[in-house]
This record gives C-alpha cells, structure tokens and sequence, in this order.
C-alpha cells in the first residue's frame, strides 16, 4: 500500500470525522451540513422505541423464559429527566425466582435501535457459552442500567447482565451496552459492576461481546464480585473463531 | 457552633432556609437536577430571596457550618483540614455579596493568591450571585500555570486535549485521529484516549501505541488512556508509558466511591505516576474529570445542590496537584442540565470555580443527543470561555465522539477560538507546529508527519 | 426567466421548495416568528433539506429571482437596482455554500470589498447555513468606519449609544441620565433619546438641552432625539440643533408604509440634515433601527421569513450612508424571538448581514419582561458580539429603559465588554474622557463635569 | 440648592438607575439583586389579568354604556405567541353601534396592573373634555393595540380611544398607554394612530394625557385623520391647572 500522504486518506482508518479540510479555520460546508443532518438523525433516535412483540420472537429460540416490564417512567419525555424513576420498577411488577441464574435484561435505554437489532444475536452466543444456568430474559422498557439491580433481587439471580441502548451518536445510533452485575440487588453503584460498551457494527462484534461477557461472568464466580475489584484480563486470542 | 437559619422577605413574603446547604441549593440559578433532586427554589421569587440572604452570609460562616457533616464524608476532612487562613486574610471579613464586589475589583495577582484560603462553598456561592459576565471576567484574573512536557496555562495561550476515540480502540483508528488532529493544531494539552473496553492489554496497547506516535515525531506533549485509575494502576505496575494518570472524581465520599475510588486510592496512583519521572519540564502528572449531576446519579448528595459538589471535587482535584481537570459539563444529559442555556451557564460557574480555587481548569464543551442543545450553544459557551482564559478545550474529529456519543469541540473549533480571541498553543508545543510545517497546506500532510512513520501505510 | 422550484431527499422523505423564498425560509433556524407567519420549517429534517438546498444554488440566481416582486414593492427595486456587479465578480461563480466557504477563508480585505455587490437575499441566505462561529468570525472580518464628530467603527473600538430615556421627557432627568452615561464611558456612538411624546415641541426642547451638555462640556460626539423622522423634519424646519435624523425602517415597503415613512421621504430628510453642516468630521447624518418581525406585524412580510426582511431593511439603510445602524433584537417580544437563544442567534445574523452589506451596525442587546430570557443572555450575547467587532451598543442606566420598558446594555456592561475584550472607545472621544479626568474616582464627579453646568443644581 | 458633586445625588432628578457605584467595571451587588428582584416581578406582571367587573365598578360613573369582549385568544400563553389572535374579535362578539361617537377600549395588553389603576381616572377627565359624543366603554381582555381597528369598524366609531397596559419594565410595571385612531377600521397600520404613552405615577399624570388626548380627537376631527399626517402640537401651557 502507497503512503497516505493526502490528508483525507485518513479516513481510510476510522470512522471518526477526519481529514474534512477546512474553509478558513472553521469545517467546509459540507461536513458542516453532514453535521447538522446526522444531529437531527440522532435526536429522533432518542425517541425510538422497543417493538417488544418482536423482540419476544427474536429471543423465543433460546428457549428461555420471556417477562415484560417496565420502570416506574410514564413517558418517554420523564424517562429523560427522572432517572430515578428509569432505575425503578413499575408499581406491582411481579417477577418469576430464577435463583442462582444469570438474568438478562433487553431494555430499550437512551435509544432502543440498538437494542432490537443486536440483543438476540448476542444472547444466541451468550447463553450457550454461561458456566452459570441461564435464566428468564427479562425485556425492560423505560429502564436505566441499575434497573437491574431490582429485577436481580427480586428474581434472586447470582447476577443480572443488561443489554441496553446506550445513547445515540453522530456516527451511530444503533450501539449497545451490557452491563454485568453480580449478586446484584438495590443499592448496588456502579462501582459494582463491569461494562462493555459499544457492541455493533463498527463496534465490538457480536462474538466478542458474548465471549468477554461469558469470560466477566466466569470471572466473577471466582472473585464473587463485579466491579472495580473485577479487572477485564481476558487475552486477545482467546476469542472463538468467528 | 449551633448554625441558624437563614430569612428574607420578598414581595411580601417571608421566606426561611433553614441551614447554609439549603440556602445555598435555593440560590441557585435554575437546572434540571436540582429540580430532580427537590432542592431548587420553587419561583424566581423564592430564589432571589436566596440570593439575597446569602450575600448577607459572612465567609467566615462557611468555615463553621459543614453542608455535609466532618464525620460522614472524607471530601469535607479534606475541605477544612487543608483550609489555610493567611491567604484567606484579605477576605475574611467580608460577606458573600462582598466578596463579588472585591473579586470583581481585586487585580489578578491578589485574586490568584487567595486560592489556598478558599473553601470550594465559598467559591460556589459567590458564584451563585454572580452574572455570566462576572464570571467571565474574574476567572480570566487567575493565574494558573502546570507542567509536565510543556507549559499549560500561561496567559494569551489555550490548549487543547487531543481526544481521538475509537470504537474498538483500534491502535490504527486512534492514530489516525491523532494525526488529523495534530494537523490542526490540537494535542498541547494531552493526547488522551477514552477506551472503549476495560481490557488491561488492550489499555497497554492504545499506550504503547500512543507514546510511539510521541516519540516518532517528537511532540512536546503528554498521552493519557483515561481508564479507570485502578486499571491504570495495573499498566503502571506492568511497565506500560504511563504519562498522566487519569480518573473521574466527584464531591463527596459517596460518589467517589460509586466511581471505585477514594483519596487514598488517587495518592497511591499519583505516586506511582511521580516514580516514573516522564516529566521533563514538570512533575503535574495528574488528570482529572468532573461534571454537575454525578453525586446526585450516585444517589450520593446530601441534599446538596449539585454545583457547590461540583465545586467540592475541585478540592479533591487540588489535592493532588493536577497538570489538567476538566468539567464534562453537558456530557451527562439533560437530567441535569437540561438545554443549552443550562450548559452555557454551569460551564462558566465550573470553570470560574475551578480557577477560583488554583485548578487548570478545562472544559469539554459538550452536549449529547438527548439534550436540546446545538452547535450554535457550544460555539458561545466556547467564545465565552475563550474569554474567560480557559486553561483547555477538548478537540475531537468534526466534534463527534465516535465512542462516547456526544459532541464535543472539533479541532477547528479549537483553532477557531484561538484565530478569534489572538490566543496561543502551549509555547514548546507551538513551536514544534512551526517545525513541523502544520497549518500551511490543508492538503497534504508534511513529510515530517507521514503516516507511515507510526503505522498507517 | 421563469423560477424553478428545489428537491432534497433526506432520511428517504423528498422535500420539495417551490421557490426561493419559500427556501430561505425553511432552511431558517427555528424562531418563534416564522412560526407565527407560518412559513417555518415542520421539522429538523425539512430544515436541514432546505439548508441543503439552499446550499448548492447559485448566488447568481439570486439576482434573477425576486423575494418579493420588482413591481410590487419598492425595496425590491432599490435592490435590483442598486446591485454593483464588479464587486460582486469574485463571488458570482459560487454557491451559496461554496460563498460560506469562500467568507471563512477570505482575508478582511476581500470580504470588505464585496458590500455594493451582495444582495440582502445573499447575505441571509449563506447566514443561514452559518453556526454562531462562524457568524462572528466572517463578522469580525468586515471594516466599516463612518463619521459625524468623531470615529465610528475603526479596529478594536466599541462605541456606546447613551441611551438616557426619561417617562415624561423631563429634560433634567436626562441629563442626570446622560451625566452619569459619561461618567462610565458611554457615549461615543451618539447621545440619543427616545422620546415619550410625540409632541413637536417636547422633542425640539430635548434637542437644545442635548446640544447643550455637548457644548459646555465639549464632547466629541452627536445627539439625536428618536421621534419619528417627519417630526424631526418639523424641528429642522424650526430650527433644532438635529444632529442625527432618526428612523426605524424595514425591509419591504409595506412595513416602512406602516411606519410613516418611504424611501423618498428619507431622502428629503438627509438632504436637510445635510443641509445643516454640523458635523465636523464627516458627513454620515443618518441614524436607522430595524428588528425581526416588524414586517409580520404590520401584515406586510410578503410569506418572506423575518431575517431575510430584516437584512432587506439593510439595503434601506445603506442607501442613505447612515452613521449609525443598529437592531434592537430582543426588543419587540417572544412572538418573533422566543427566548435568550433565538435573540442570541438572531443577533449575531443581524449584526453578520448588516456588516457584510457595509452598514456600521450595532445591536441593541436586549429583551422584554415577557420573552424568556435574562441577564445571562444578554452578557452571552455582548460577549459574542463583541468578538465578532460589534460597532456600538447601547448603555442604559442600570440596564433599565424606565420608558421604554425593557432591559438593555448598561453602562458597566459597556465598559465591561471593552475591558474583557480590551477595545476602546472612539479615538476622539477616548482623548476627551482623558481629558475630562473620567475613570478615576467611582464616588466623585470631576469638577470639568460639574452638574451645575448643565442645570443640574 | 448645593451643586451635587457625589455621583449618587444624581438620583434626585431620575428614576432611572444612575450613579450605582461600581465594583471593577460591574454593578455592586446590591444594584444586581435589586435587579434581579425587579426582573422576577416584572415577569409575574406579565402574567396580571384584568378583573373586570372591578373596572365595570370603576367606570359606572361615567354613565356610558359598558361591554365586555375578548379577542381570538384562548389563554394568556397564547396571547404572547399569537398578536395576530390578539387582534381579532373572539368570534360570535356582538358589539353596539355608535355611529360618529369616540369609543372607549380598555385592555389588558401586556400587563393589566396599570389599566386597572389608570383607565378610570384618565377617562374621568377625558369624558367631559370631547367635542364629539362619547361611546360606549369596551372591557377587552387579551387585546393587543389593533383590536381597536375591528371594535371601531363593528361600532361605526368616528374614533376610537384604546387604554391600553403597556408592557411591564423593572421599573414600572403599571404604565398605561393611549392609542387614538380616526376613522377606525381593519386594515389600519400603526402609522395611521396617534400613541400618548408612560401615563402613571412618576410619567405623564392623568390630567395631562386627557388633555392630550383631547387636543388629538380634536386635532383629527379638523383633519380628517390620526397618525403621521397629525402632529402633537399641543402647547406646554395648554394644560388646565392639576
Ligand atoms: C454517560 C457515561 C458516564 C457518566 C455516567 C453518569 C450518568 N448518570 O449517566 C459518567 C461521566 C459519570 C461516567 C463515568 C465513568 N465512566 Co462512563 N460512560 C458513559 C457513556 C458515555 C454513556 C453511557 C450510556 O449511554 N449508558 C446507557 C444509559 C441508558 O444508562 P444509564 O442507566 O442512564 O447510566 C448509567 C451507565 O451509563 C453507567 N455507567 C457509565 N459509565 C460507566 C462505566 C462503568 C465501568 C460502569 C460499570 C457503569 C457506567 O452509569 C450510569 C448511572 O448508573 C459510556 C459510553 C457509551 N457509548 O455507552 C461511558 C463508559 C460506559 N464509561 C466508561 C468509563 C471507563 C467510566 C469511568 C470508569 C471513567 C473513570 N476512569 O472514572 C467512570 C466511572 C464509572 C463508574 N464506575 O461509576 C467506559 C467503560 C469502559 C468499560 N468497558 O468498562 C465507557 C464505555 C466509555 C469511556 N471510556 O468513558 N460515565
Ligand atoms: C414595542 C414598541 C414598538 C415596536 C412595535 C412592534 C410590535 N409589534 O409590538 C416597534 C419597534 C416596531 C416600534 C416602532 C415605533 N415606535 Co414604538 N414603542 C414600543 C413600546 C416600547 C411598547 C409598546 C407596548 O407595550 N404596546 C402595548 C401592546 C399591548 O401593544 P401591541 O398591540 O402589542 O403593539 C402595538 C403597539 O406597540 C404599537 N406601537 C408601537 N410603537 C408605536 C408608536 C406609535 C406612534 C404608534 C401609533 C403605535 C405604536 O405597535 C404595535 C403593533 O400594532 C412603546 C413604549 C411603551 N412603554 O409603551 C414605544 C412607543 C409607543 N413607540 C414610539 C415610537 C416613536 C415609535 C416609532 C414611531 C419610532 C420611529 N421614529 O420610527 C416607530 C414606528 C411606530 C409605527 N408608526 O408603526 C413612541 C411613541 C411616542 C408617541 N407618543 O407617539 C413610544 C412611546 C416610545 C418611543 N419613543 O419609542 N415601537
């Protein structure tokens, strides 16, 4: 490969908004309009939602028990100013015991694209890969990550893994994050958890996010905890083959 | 001392605070997460009352009354344990109304040699009293100046973070946007990477990878991986190029330790960053981020309002002798601040505070998609800073974080605010920018710069 | 040649623009009184489709198309008319968005040079594809010096209007007003009173006392009483000291009909001014004021959005070789500019369009008790302003017009901004504050000042 | 009387906000919170209504007849954003004629307080000063200053008088304003009225806005018309004695 000597090159390597040029200081019209274009993209993603009915379908084929929920946010506009409320249960939400299991959680989070498109793919190669029974697959709407918490105490889960949308960008809209708690209940901080982030296209792959969840979980068993405690040490070879 | 509360009538109306943290929380100027948090002032009338009565507070009270108790919370230790009286001298006697009058009037070297005698309450509630274009002016009167491969901070100069975010942290991706960046001028303040995954070898990889890129061209700067400090700490231990150590802090115990830190975890990191001995021009080897709203999502407030915490994490910062800190004041959403106006306005209370108190204060001008902010608010929010002598900005790819999914300043935007207001790059790192030819072919890249040289053929 | 209309497909939606009005209009940012009119954009997506679109067409169309027809209306007419195609030539090749480009990268010179050759249409159209960024930035480039007594408009100076309103007129009260206006440096940019009454010989009795205080204590300035132009024609007639003829003036001739007046009318009223000789260094006797949504409000916007209105008001003013010009953006109400940001926006376009068609313009930073802005807003927006070179802006005692009811710049912001932004006033008049031993005592009034002098006894 | 040579005596001859003092370049802060104080008012005025069968009390004397109306507006919100609404008649309102008399309106416009206070008293003196025969009195809420155009048109009124609250400023939050239109109908423009304005404790007083008032409908008569065309030329003697 000839060296890249032409500034725009660069944007061979990333998806980042590199090598743009410039008018003056400032970006060139174009990159100013591709700007403002995928900002207004980004805030109507914000108010997608989670097609729970389909979501149920996609996740049928593990054969796991499916629960609906959902947090104590009566709308979409209160979701983004009362986190406590996203972090909560929706009053008399009942849940099934799975003690001991690992839960999931699908939820919709900050922007439910991401959700609906890689969940189920994750969960397909997650499931099989737990050294820990799987249990229901909890599908969360409204739901901030220490949702979880609630839903792992009440189900009574050794712990709560939670795949949910994180915010959308510029660049994409559709990223997903897990979240991994173990012996999860309320009161948990963030603290006592891990996370992986950034899970699509683009992003981390399915298999990688499903294997370095697997290897969290495996690892926490040994420590009996999440969290800052909990290093991420899984080797970069030690992923299947895709 | 048994505290008393706080009255003022308004318009007819007798209103009561009944202790210093509530006063305060109700003389704030309105946002949404001291609305979350049910401690904002219920009317305009309310709050003016607030700010009435404060500015009748004596500063001397704030060194007897505790908004979170000297018991309960190791940031307070911290406060009044490292509170020194002769710089506070010249103001000691003065009210908090007071108080602003001097600031505005006091010239830049009595301003910055009051830091020291300054508790962070004080400095959040003059602020609280305080117009936007107060703010402006008296934080353009601090003097602060840091080193480590430069000199950050010296007046007429804004740096610039260098923030080239990757997905995956692909080492090619991040170079790539290192390069981009340094074309345009970015990078004085640090090149520093936020990682997508936890993972310790990849954390090593993005560091190696970052100090090659420093060393192939020879840049008078810093790198930094902002993992967690603990993760840090295991690269250190490992033998990995740690320049800077970096951690997100907050203003009371509890939401540092909701962060998985404490001020004996930051020591210990910190003196594993000095024993390495990188700095060649100075021994500043600490990086620090904070942000309005974090205490308050870690349920950990005290019924504080959330920018005198804010200002309270500027004393955890100052502990450690900081060559950055940075608020990410739009970076969580609009929970706590809700729109621009918000943002525009905490960024300016955060960088004032900070600088008020001897940080080298930042500020990641930023909003995310669930905000309702725009470009046209970063870019006044960032005029206004330019101003008030912020000490650095952020500067990413067209100001989209890629990773971290929100908009921050772009490296044009950082060479904008610098073409407009006549400012400067750190001066070391200004003159490698005329070495290395950058700036005059928008183009073509220098041959000094070919990408080869650290990877992308 | 017959108009055709413009597509853009976004996010799979084709949006279709009959016309170049209706363009300019969707591709607007959002404000309250476009929506008013009914010709704001339905949503981000159509917004950003029109931008565009308005993006790739040709400034050359522009001159073919007509916002509001030839015949129809006289404002047109003067546009078409007036239009200077050599100084357009370095442009007339390009876009819109390749013109953004163009404006960004040109040095001061160029950019100055093209004012006979733009269209108002041109000026609103690449504004509206500009962040705040860029509106300062391409502003700060523009040079536009006028003359009366003194020097308006030369690099790094920020001239004050005085603005010493009084509820009954009460010639007294003014002057304590203008007094203490001088005291803090304002001024240079005309001492000039709106009038509470229309009354012909109210308004000749506030002429004399202004002429006065600038006599006996010989400042280099001018005055102005801001009664409607044909009564400062009946005061000329009698006799007045009329330094400046004041205006308001709008961007068709519908809106002008609604304000009295005509382009003929303003005509006559120069030619008597000129008439006059009174000013000592240039002969610039103009004095106009203009705002978003004075068209809508008289009915007579023609479906044209209110900033393009607004900079067709500009073509008003360049005509009659105006000393001064300036938009009270904040002025009329939130049912043309909502809030702190919309005013924000709307006064750095104002101030942007003004200055690339080569008027001297000030803004009036400022708002009403029922729009949704403060304080804050207006220190953002001076701030911006004075970064993007703003001519002049007003000074209020305390910010308060106590007749016109709304709040303005005051004196101390004035002299702020200058201080923040290390600009000066006019040379002339900095000499005669010098002079006047003004800036050194903040209790006492210099005795060359006295009070007495001015029967304030 | 001393010459004042302290900036502060300057008080004396304005409310304006002069000789403040100053911290740096800034206002003290005893200056900024009166500010902030009187902001927070001022927005509260915005929001005043009329209470009019208060101001029916208040104008019983002048033995005229008295009608209520509103304008197209449905609540105070919209009031702000909609002048056009502001000026049109609330559909379905029946008004009486009054063929070549001078009609009242008296109207909320920005800020109710002075209206409330003011309208009575001015139109106490103004009554009996007309040449022409006075109409009736028009209680109009929600009404902006060419409402009056409309009412003039439906009534058949040679001219009509609109009271009207000015905006509130920090100051003043009771100012009244006059607006006078000959030949009153829709489609009229500003140019086409004559404005006397300020009138309130500490602007113009009572006596002197009828009296101009006065001076004006006479003046019209003679013309044929308000506005740019009619010059206030009343002279500064002309008032009676107070
Ligand atoms: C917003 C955010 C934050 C905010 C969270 C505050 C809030 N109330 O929302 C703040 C600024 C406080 C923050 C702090 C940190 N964060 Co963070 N954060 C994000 C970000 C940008 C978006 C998260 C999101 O959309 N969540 C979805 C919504 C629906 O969830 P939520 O319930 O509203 O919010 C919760 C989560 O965001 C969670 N959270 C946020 N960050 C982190 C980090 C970890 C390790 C954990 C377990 C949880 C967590 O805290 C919130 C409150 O409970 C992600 C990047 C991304 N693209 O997702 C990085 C990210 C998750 N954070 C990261 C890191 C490293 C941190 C820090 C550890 C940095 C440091 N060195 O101190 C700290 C400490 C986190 C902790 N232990 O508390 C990494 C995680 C890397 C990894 N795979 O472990 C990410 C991927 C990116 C990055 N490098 O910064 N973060
Ligand atoms: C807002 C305002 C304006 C706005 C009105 C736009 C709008 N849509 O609201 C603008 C900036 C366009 C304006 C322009 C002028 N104004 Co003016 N304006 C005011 C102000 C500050 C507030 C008015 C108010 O609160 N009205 C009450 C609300 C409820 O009415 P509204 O229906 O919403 O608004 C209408 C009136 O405000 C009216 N109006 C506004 N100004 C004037 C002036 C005259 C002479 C008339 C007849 C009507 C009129 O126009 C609006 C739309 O119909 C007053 C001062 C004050 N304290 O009242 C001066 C004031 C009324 N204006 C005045 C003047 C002189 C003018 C101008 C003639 C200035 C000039 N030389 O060109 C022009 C032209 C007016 C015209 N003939 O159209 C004088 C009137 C002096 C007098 N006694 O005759 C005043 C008292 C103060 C001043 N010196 O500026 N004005």
């Amino acid at each position: 490969m000839s060296t890249p000597s032409l500034w725009r090159d660069l944007r061979r390597f990333t998806d980042a908004r590199v090598g743009l040029g410039r008018a003056g200081t400032a970006q060139p019209t174009s990159a100013h309009l591709d700007f403002q274009e995928s900002h207004a993209r980004a805030r109507d993603a914000v108010w997608s939602s989670l097609d729970v009915a389909a979501m149920e379908a996609a996740v049928a084929p593990l054969g796991l028990p499916v629960v609906r929920v959902r947090s104590a946010v009566p709308d979409r506009r209160d979701y983004l100013l009362r986190p406590d409320l996203g972090r909560r249960l929706a009053e008399g939400t009942v849940l099934p015991r799975a003690p001991g299991s690992v839960v999931f959680v699908v939820a919709d989070g900050l922007c439910a694209i991401g959700v609906q498109r890689h969940a189920p793919a994750v969960l397909e190669r997650l499931v099989p890969a737990l050294a820990l029974p799987p249990g229901p697959v909890v599908i969360a709407e409204q739901a901030r990550v220490a949702l979880g918490d609630e839903i792992g105490e009440a189900t009574g889960a050794a712990a709560v893994v939670m795949l949910i949308g994180e915010r959308p960008g510029l660049s994409a809209t559709d990223s997903l994050g897990l979240y991994i708690t173990w012996a999860p209940r309320r009161g948990r901080t963030d603290a006592d958890r891990n996370c992986i982030s950034n899970v699509r296209p683009g992003g981390l792959s399915y298999d990688e996010a499903a294997a370095k969840t697997a290897w969290l979980l495996r690892a926490a068993q040994g420590l009996g905890a999440t969290g800052v405690a909990l290093k991420d040490e899984m080797p970069a070879g030690a992923l299947p083959a895709p | 001392m048994a505290a008393m509360g706080f009255t003022q009538d308004i318009a007819g109306t007798r209103y009561v605070f009944p202790d210093l943290r509530t006063l305060l929380a109700r003389a704030t100027p309105l946002r949404s997460g001291d609305a979350l948090a049910g401690v904002a002032a219920e009317s305009a009338a309310e709050r003016i009352a607030a700010q009435r009565a404060l500015a009748d507070v004596p500063l001397g009270r704030f060194l007897n009354e505790a908004v979170i108790p000297y018991e309960a919370d190791e940031v307070t230790r911290l406060i009044i344990d490292r509170h020194d009286a002769a710089p506070f001298a010249p103001v000691r006697s003065l009210t908090v109304g007071g108080f602003r009058d001097w600031l505005l009037a006091a010239d830049p070297a009595a301003v910055t040699a009051l830091a020291p005698g300054l508790t962070p309450e004080m400095a959040a509630a003059v602020s609280k009293i305080m117009r936007v274009a107060d703010l402006i002016q008296v934080a353009a009167k601090c003097r602060v100046v840091t080193r480590f491969r430069n000199t950050i901070g010296l007046p007429g100069t804004l740096s610039i973070r260098l923030q080239p975010n990757h997905p995956t942290d692909d080492p090619r991706g991040i170079a790539a946007s290192v390069l981009d960046g340094l074309l345009l001028g970015a990078g004085d303040a640090v090149i520093g990477v936020n990682p997508a995954t936890d993972n310790v070898e990849a954390v090593m990889r993005v560091l190696e990878m970052l100090d090659t890129v420093r060393d192939r061209f020879d840049i008078p700067t810093q790198s930094c991986v902002l993992s967690h400090v603990t993760t840090t700490m295991l690269a250190m231990e490992r033998g990995a190029p740690v320049d800077l150590v970096f951690q997100s802090i907050g203003g009371t115990e509890g939401v540092n330790t909701s962060f998985g830190v404490s001020l004996s975890v930051l020591k210990e990191a910190r003196e594993m960053a000095l024993a390495l001995k990188r700095g060649t021009v100075g021994e500043d080897v600490m990086y620090f981020e904070t942000g309005q709203g974090s205490a308050l999502s870690a349920d950990a407030h005290h019924g504080v309002d959330q920018q005198t915490i804010e200002a309270r994490a500027y004393a955890v910062a100052r502990e450690f002798s900081p060559l950055l800190v940075n608020t990410v004041v739009g970076f969580i959403g609009p929970e706590y601040l809700f729109d621009g106006k918000q943002i525009l306005r905490a960024g300016l209370e955060d960088h004032f505070c900070g600088k008020l108190l001897g940080l080298p204060m930042g500020v990641d001008v930023c909003y995310t998609n669930h905000a309702e902010a725009d470009q046209d608010d970063m870019d006044t929010l960032l005029t206004c800073l330019g101003v008030a002598g912020v000490t650095y900005v952020m500067g990413v790819p067209g100001a989209d974080d890629v990773m971290l999914a929100y908009q921050s300043t772009s490296f044009h935007d950082g060479l904008t605010a610098r073409a407009m207001l006549g400012k400067r790059a750190a001066p070391e790192f200004e003159a490698w920018l005329d070495r290395m030819g950058i700036g005059l072919d928008a183009e073509r890249i220098p041959a000094r710069l070919s990408p080869a040289l650290i990877g992308l053929a």
